[in-house]
């Protein structure tokens, strides 16, 4: 076993996100590489929720299905995990409140109510597994009442004493033979961060110049606006909550007219409210980035669950034509890099940008080194201007210097009908208002040259080449690895629109193409087949809520291999 | 800039003659002219309706947006960029019927924007129906019965959402009209002045007569200070008063209320930020 | 039916031990209870939310719509199946965040409909972020300073809208909650409940002894028909009064209003229509 | 001359638009056949409008470019129509007025005067016309005065007598050979109706069982909204104007809960946001009917002009994956068949259905023969419930049963969110959910079966084909047949979306695809593309805000045939 998977399992509210952090951070600390994602339901207490743990000594960043250390708090956690359970599954937990036989009991609850409270659970838990896993115990012990600290000394210490009891009650496990982990311990130690989908996007967009949010709260899109707000005092953010996504969009075009560079963050049922402002965002040529976490629709869905189901809507939400740019990174520093280029690429072409993540990217924790802040830079597109500006001159390359009102003598003028080069309606039909069409419509292939080229992930010579896009880039590079076949690579898309003009030809290469999304039509496959006439020889989709598991991909690519 | 500067009139004007817009357009500028802004710190806002094309006739940078959508593009070129001074010019359609939500809690943010409605108790520009402010009764293309829904009081509305600064006019009463502009415009707040204005071409009974005969310009024992005195005038009808309705300094508008602009005033396009920022949150993930 | 009848008990109930909502499903299952309503008569409403996930767990038909959109949905299906008693419940953002405009244009509609908002004061479903009531400094993860936009005052836009029925309630006062409820409900018109309820898992301010704390019950002598008396007490506020703060039976509701529906009660589905009609309206068409 | 061209300009509020009523009803009754379009700016006064009218002995319904006859009454009409007058175009005005060489002089203005109003030069323009065409005098002197009648008697009087001028002016303009008309004198009368694309919607829509409206008013989408409310004593229809198109759709989608069958009626931006309203119809499985009547964007865009520009936009809006069907009529018997069926399938395989129409559409008169009421029915797809009702009880076809509350015992339970069968939320992903997005999925396969047949015009051996949907019907068609070429043909698209099943090999038939569509990027193309795999040989696309004209596409076709 060369890395460990471990799941934790119980009602929202119960505190197993807590176990998360914790354990996060003491397996980091000791030098194993990391990973972490949850699933969880549409409620605050209750209901049956899940974190899935790696540990290893090398890079892991995938979902995999496989449990080897399971603690369910709650019975409900076996029919919830039950296609993840397997024989090899070691089970540890309460195991009069579970009923199953398999279980090797810890008496998780009554450690937690001697120490006074039921939620020091999520404490012995977390001793446990560093007990298993034969983590530092002072370390162990020491961190837990830092972390607990500010809640008081008693609570830190009772905390820190449920985790010892966890601690003691996991090196007996081993020393006793009753659990054997082959784990390997880690010789050198990475200085990397923790960082969640939500934080790279977060970051990525400060270091983009982002300096206001407008937002209406919607899992999973809340998330990067909530760690904007977290972060505000430090970056100068201003953060406003809106009455509603009409707002929030409408507040944020203006507030790029008005020189800022807001974000607008949101899911599907958000960013549907948000068509017609997109479309006066392409009229006005105003820069634009909106970051939509997908869930699953139609309507509300499933809120709290993922899908990659929101590229149609993305591409060809708002009536009328006009440029945009579609972003899916499908790891922190493509999520890092594209949201700050984002900011840039808004203002530098005036169009609106998307950066299309989901749930399950947004919740998982990669470990991740330092990102390189060489090359990200703010670019302001703005001009000073004079008497004679013209917010929308015919130029050359479709794009018009813009200027800011306030800053220099002109007059900048902004209008959701057609108009002329100084701002104004007009009704010249065949005159400017062909002209602005054709201005608008021209900037495509500008933004077409600077698309990022696809990556490439395995044999360059390739003969079965997987396409994919977003989040699920690891799973995919995971099962590849794993299937060893020197044949056999993945082209993931960071940007899905405009394709980069390599795609034709990169795909072509192949003899076998395999289309892999997270939804029910394989939305990207018909926006490739669109720009390229190229049909996918095999679509592996997935659309039940849930991310792929490596396992799963495995099957499904070694089926159509 | 005196008012002739301020109106551009390189532009065909898109309105019907006799439209009541002509005058408020005129007083505007007038008000612009008193209060000597400079060109560089006024950006007008506006939505989408006849009203609404107001912003396009003077000389100034303008931002006229979707149809309801003026008040959140005002309020957040006002958040963003505190020095410029912003005015929005809309319809009563825009503002109230599409736009309500945002009247609603544009009151509430109180960010400091003036917004002037054109109150012509119809829809415009789409030739004739009904708008939130159309009487019971009042029979349209759409509205074959009459209206029946209970008209939106604006003014009470705004009162009862604590807005601070809200006030009544009729664009017969250009001297009224143009000193409550001018001060709404000198309110630190969100400053709602609703202005009664004829729409010669679809409303045949709301006309400039019936302004005339309808409304009365409240008196100096008037105390607009008493929130409660000025819900109650607020309900008053034929006659309408006119006047500055109700006024409170007991706020300050939404900038003044966040740390970022406590004692800096610059606009965020002109503020930088210092990458070592990013490194310092990072590190809050080891 | 009685209340047992009324309550769904074989769904799984995703709201938190100790949360408000339970005690207002109790109270309004009383209520129908009470006043003998069948079950082929109700129709509940409601928008996304904590609040708004109640309509499942009652033994009725309903329609659970988007977020921020149950009044529309619940006008709706008054006006074109009027046999129907709608019902609404549904979060204070649903009702005054994101459906504020048509919080703002189903009362000016007026349709016979009774709306309960659990105020909980804060957005719960979502985690706690501030709602449209949330009182000044209120801090959460997004209002990181304090919430500093003026809290709405629904019962005084409500009064300010014409509405005709506008009352206020806790959740801890259940006697008189289910008699404001069973008013509502009576009512004939837009009918508003705004009940203070406790999320225990996110608003810790305005806890259920908050509520107990800063509420009182109006008195006997208070008079609900005045409207400016009505506003006045609107604005009270620590305590808070409860009660039926104004009510008015000046108006009849939409469909009262309408000639379809004068002599005829008879829903839109079991209505037919003769093919004759457009051979006489093509005969205009000559 | 087989048809005469007749087009009368001049400024908003001049009343060229009631000589375009009185001037076709009289034209009807003599015999004629009649067509008549317009064109206007967004403003209700000045500006420059037309009003393009066609007279004939045959069947007529097709936009032409060149111009009989031309009545400016305004200077700006010049400029204005400067591509449609031709060296042959016979203009008729203020000579002085209109500084023009070539105008034969009739002093409109100053009999209007004499009369006592400017207004009447409107019915001196009908005068003159009928007097030009030899109508008999006394008929239109008498329809002049009933049409009056109801403003007074002198009003009556003093139109009639200004018409009378006309009149006069017209005969001896004729008698003097000032003008020569070669026009055909009809024989028989036909029992047509004057009916505009609008009229045929809301006829189509009543007959349908259209019992109520939600809307908000939007050009050119109010036409049906106010057509409704005309009608609304007579057929009785619940008439409510919303306060935005959010309330809209979601009291539509309410009232098709409740049991009755709304309509809502908008345009592009309006239609933009009701994307998630769309999104709810789709997951509550509910029916829905929306007009579009198309107008230029993006944004405000161009709002009096036209344009096939939301496709996409039908095709595309809502989160998460649910089945539609988009029709677009192109004839006014299509519009009136295709309203009346989408009330019944919309309700018969609980879905929205889109119906798309333009502003030229909406705006056109033809001269059409009574409607088939015998083939029109109202299917209403409901049952009353009993006590184990479920809404959304799964079954082989993917529709369940319809009840309606209040209609038999059973609970109707309809949820935005992920469901079970009783309607009921669930995070049952694996089970009931997989198998709800399955059992929504599947309707599409059922939806196409019923798909309209595209409608072939011309030779069925063709080998050119020109592919078209929507309102550009009749100006193919005429161009179709003046080319007359033995092997060129069009295959017209009056239901967009789901595309009939014989559409490939319809397509695979032809030896040159000609696609025309009256927008910027040729969306339809790009569906037929991605269903198909076709590629079009040649795209025809016009995007000024104007139709096509029978010259024009005369032309282009010419070009690549
Ligand atoms: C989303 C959207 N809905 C509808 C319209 C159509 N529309 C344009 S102006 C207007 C109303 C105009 O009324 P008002 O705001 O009172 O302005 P007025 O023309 O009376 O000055 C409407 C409904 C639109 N442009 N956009
Ligand atoms: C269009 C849209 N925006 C946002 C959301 C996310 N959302 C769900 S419930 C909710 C607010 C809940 O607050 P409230 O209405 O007060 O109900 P509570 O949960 O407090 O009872 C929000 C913002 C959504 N579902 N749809
Ligand atoms: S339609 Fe009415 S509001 Fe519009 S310009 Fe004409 S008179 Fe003014
Ligand atoms: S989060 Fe708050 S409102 Fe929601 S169920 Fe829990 S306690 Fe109730
Ligand atoms: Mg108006
Ligand atoms: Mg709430």
């Amino acid at each position: 076993m060369n890395d460990l998977s471990i799941v934790l399992s119980g009602e929202a509210g119960q505190g197993i996100n807590s176990v998360e952090k914790v354990l996060l951070a003491l397996l980091k600390k000791t030098g194993y590489r990391v990973y972490a994602t949850k699933e969880y339901m549409s409620r605050v207490r209750g209901g049956v929720n899940s974190i899935s743990i790696r540990v290893s000594c090398d890079e892991v960043k995938a979902f995999v299905k496989h449990i080897d250390i399971l603690i369910p708090f709650e019975k409900a956690a076996f029919s919830h995990l039950k296609d993840r359970i397997s024989d090899e599954t070691i089970i540890i937990g309460d195991k009069k409140k579970l009923e199953n036989e398999r279980v090797i009991d810890v008496s998780f609850q009554q450690i937690a109510t001697e120490f006074g409270n039921a939620l020091y659970v999520n404490s012995v838990a977390v001793g446990l597994v560093s007990g298993l896993m034969n983590l530092n115990r002072n370390e162990v012990l020491n961190f837990i009442k830092d972390i607990f600290a500010k809640k008081g000394d008693e609570i830190a210490d009772k905390n820190a004493q449920a985790a010892e009891s966890g601690y003691e009650i996991g090196t007996n496990l081993v020393s006793k033979k009753i659990i054997t982990l082959d784990v390997c311990k880690p010789e050198t130690k990475l200085d990397n961060f923790m960082i969640s989908g939500t934080d790279a996007i977060a970051l990525g967009a400060i270091a983009g110049g982002c300096d206001c949010a407008f937002a209406y709260p919607m899992s999973p899109g809340t998330s990067v606006f909530t760690a904007l707000a977290t972060y505000s005092h430090k970056a100068g953010i201003l953060i406003e909550q809106t009455e509603d996504e009409i707002a929030a969009v409408n507040m944020a075009v203006a507030g790029w007219y008005a020189g800022a560079r807001p974000i607008v963050s949101t899911s599907g049922g958000g960013f549907a409210l948000m068509t017609e402002g997109m479309s006066l965002a392409g009229m006005t040529e105003s820069p634009l980035v909106i970051h939509i976490a997908q869930r699953p629709g139609p309507a509300t869905g499933l809120p709290t669950r993922t899908e990659q189901g929101d590229l149609n809507l993305a591409l060809y939400t708002g009536h009328g034509v006009f440029p945009r740019a579609i972003y899916a990174p499908g790891t922190t520093q493509q999520a890092f890099e594209l949201a700050c280029r984002a900011f840039n690429h808004a203002d530098q072409y005036q169009i609106p940008v998307i950066i299309l993540t989901d749930q399950y990217f947004v919740d998982t924790f990669y470990d991740t080194p330092a990102f390189d802040l060489d090359k990200i830079k703010i670019d302001r597109h703005i001009v000073k201007t004079n008497d004679n500006y013209q917010r929308y001159i015919i130029t050359d390359s479709g794009v018009s210097p813009r200027g800011i009102p306030g800053f220099g003598s002109g007059f900048v003028c902004s209008d959701s009908d057609e108009h002329d080069e100084n701002g104004r309606i007009t009704e010249d039909l065949d005159g400017i208002c062909i002209a602005m069409k054709n201005k608008r419509f021209k900037k495509i292939e500008l933004i077409k040259e600077n698309s990022c080229r696809p990556e490439l992930y395995g044999p360059e010579n390739y003969e079965n080449l997987i396409v994919a896009w977003g989040s699920t880039y690891h799973m995919i590079a995971e099962a590849i690895d794993k299937i060893n076949n020197s044949k056999t690579a993945m082209l993931h898309f960071s940007q899905v629109y405009p394709l980069h003009k390599d795609t034709e030809s990169l795909l072509k290469k192949s003899k076998k193409l395999i289309l892999v999304e997270n939804n029910q039509t394989g939305q990207f496959g018909d926006l490739i087949k669109l720009e390229t006439g190229i049909n996918f020889d095999h679509k592996i989709l997935k659309y039940n809520g849930m991310m792929f598991t490596v396992e799963e991909l495995m099957d499904s690519i070694k089926e159509v291999l | 800039m005196d008012k002739k500067d301020w109106l551009n009139n390189e532009v065909d004007i898109a309105w019907c003659p006799g439209c009541g817009d002509f005058g408020l357009r005129n007083i505007v500028a007038e008000a612009y002219a008193d209060l000597g802004l400079k060109k560089e710190e006024l950006c007008m806002v506006s939505g989408i309706g006849q009203a609404a094309k107001s912003p396009q006739y003077y000389n100034t940078s303008y931002f006229n947006g979707l149809h309801g959508r003026a008040l959140p593009a005002a309020a957040a070129i006002k958040m963003v960029n505190p020095e410029l001074k912003v005015l929005v010019q809309s319809g009563d359609g825009d503002v109230y019927g599409e736009g309500g939500n945002h009247f609603i809690h544009n009151i509430r943010r109180n960010a400091d924007i003036t917004v002037i409605v054109h109150d012509n108790m119809i829809y415009g520009l789409t030739k004739g129906q009904a708008s939130p402010t159309s009487q019971l009764g009042h029979k349209t293309p759409i509205q074959v019965d009459g209206v029946i829904e209970e008209p939106f009081n604006p003014l009470a509305v705004a009162i009862s959402l604590g807005a601070t600064f809200v006030a009544k006019s009729s664009v017969h009463e250009k001297e009224l009209t143009k000193e409550l502009i001018k001060q709404a415009i000198q309110h630190d707040g969100f400053a709602l002045v609703d202005v009664f204005q004829s729409c010669v071409s679809f409303n045949k009974i709301n006309t400039n007569q019936w302004f005339r005969d309808n409304t009365y310009i409240l008196g100096n024992d008037y105390d607009p200070t008493n929130k409660i005195k000025a819900f109650e005038k607020s309900l008053e009808r034929e006659p309408w008063p006119l006047g500055l309705i109700y006024k409170s300094d007991s706020k300050v508008s939404y900038n003044k209320n966040i740390p970022m602009f406590e004692n800096d005033n610059t606009p965020l396009y002109r503020r930088n930020r210092d990458s070592s920022v990013i490194k310092e949150i990072m590190e809050s993930m080891k």
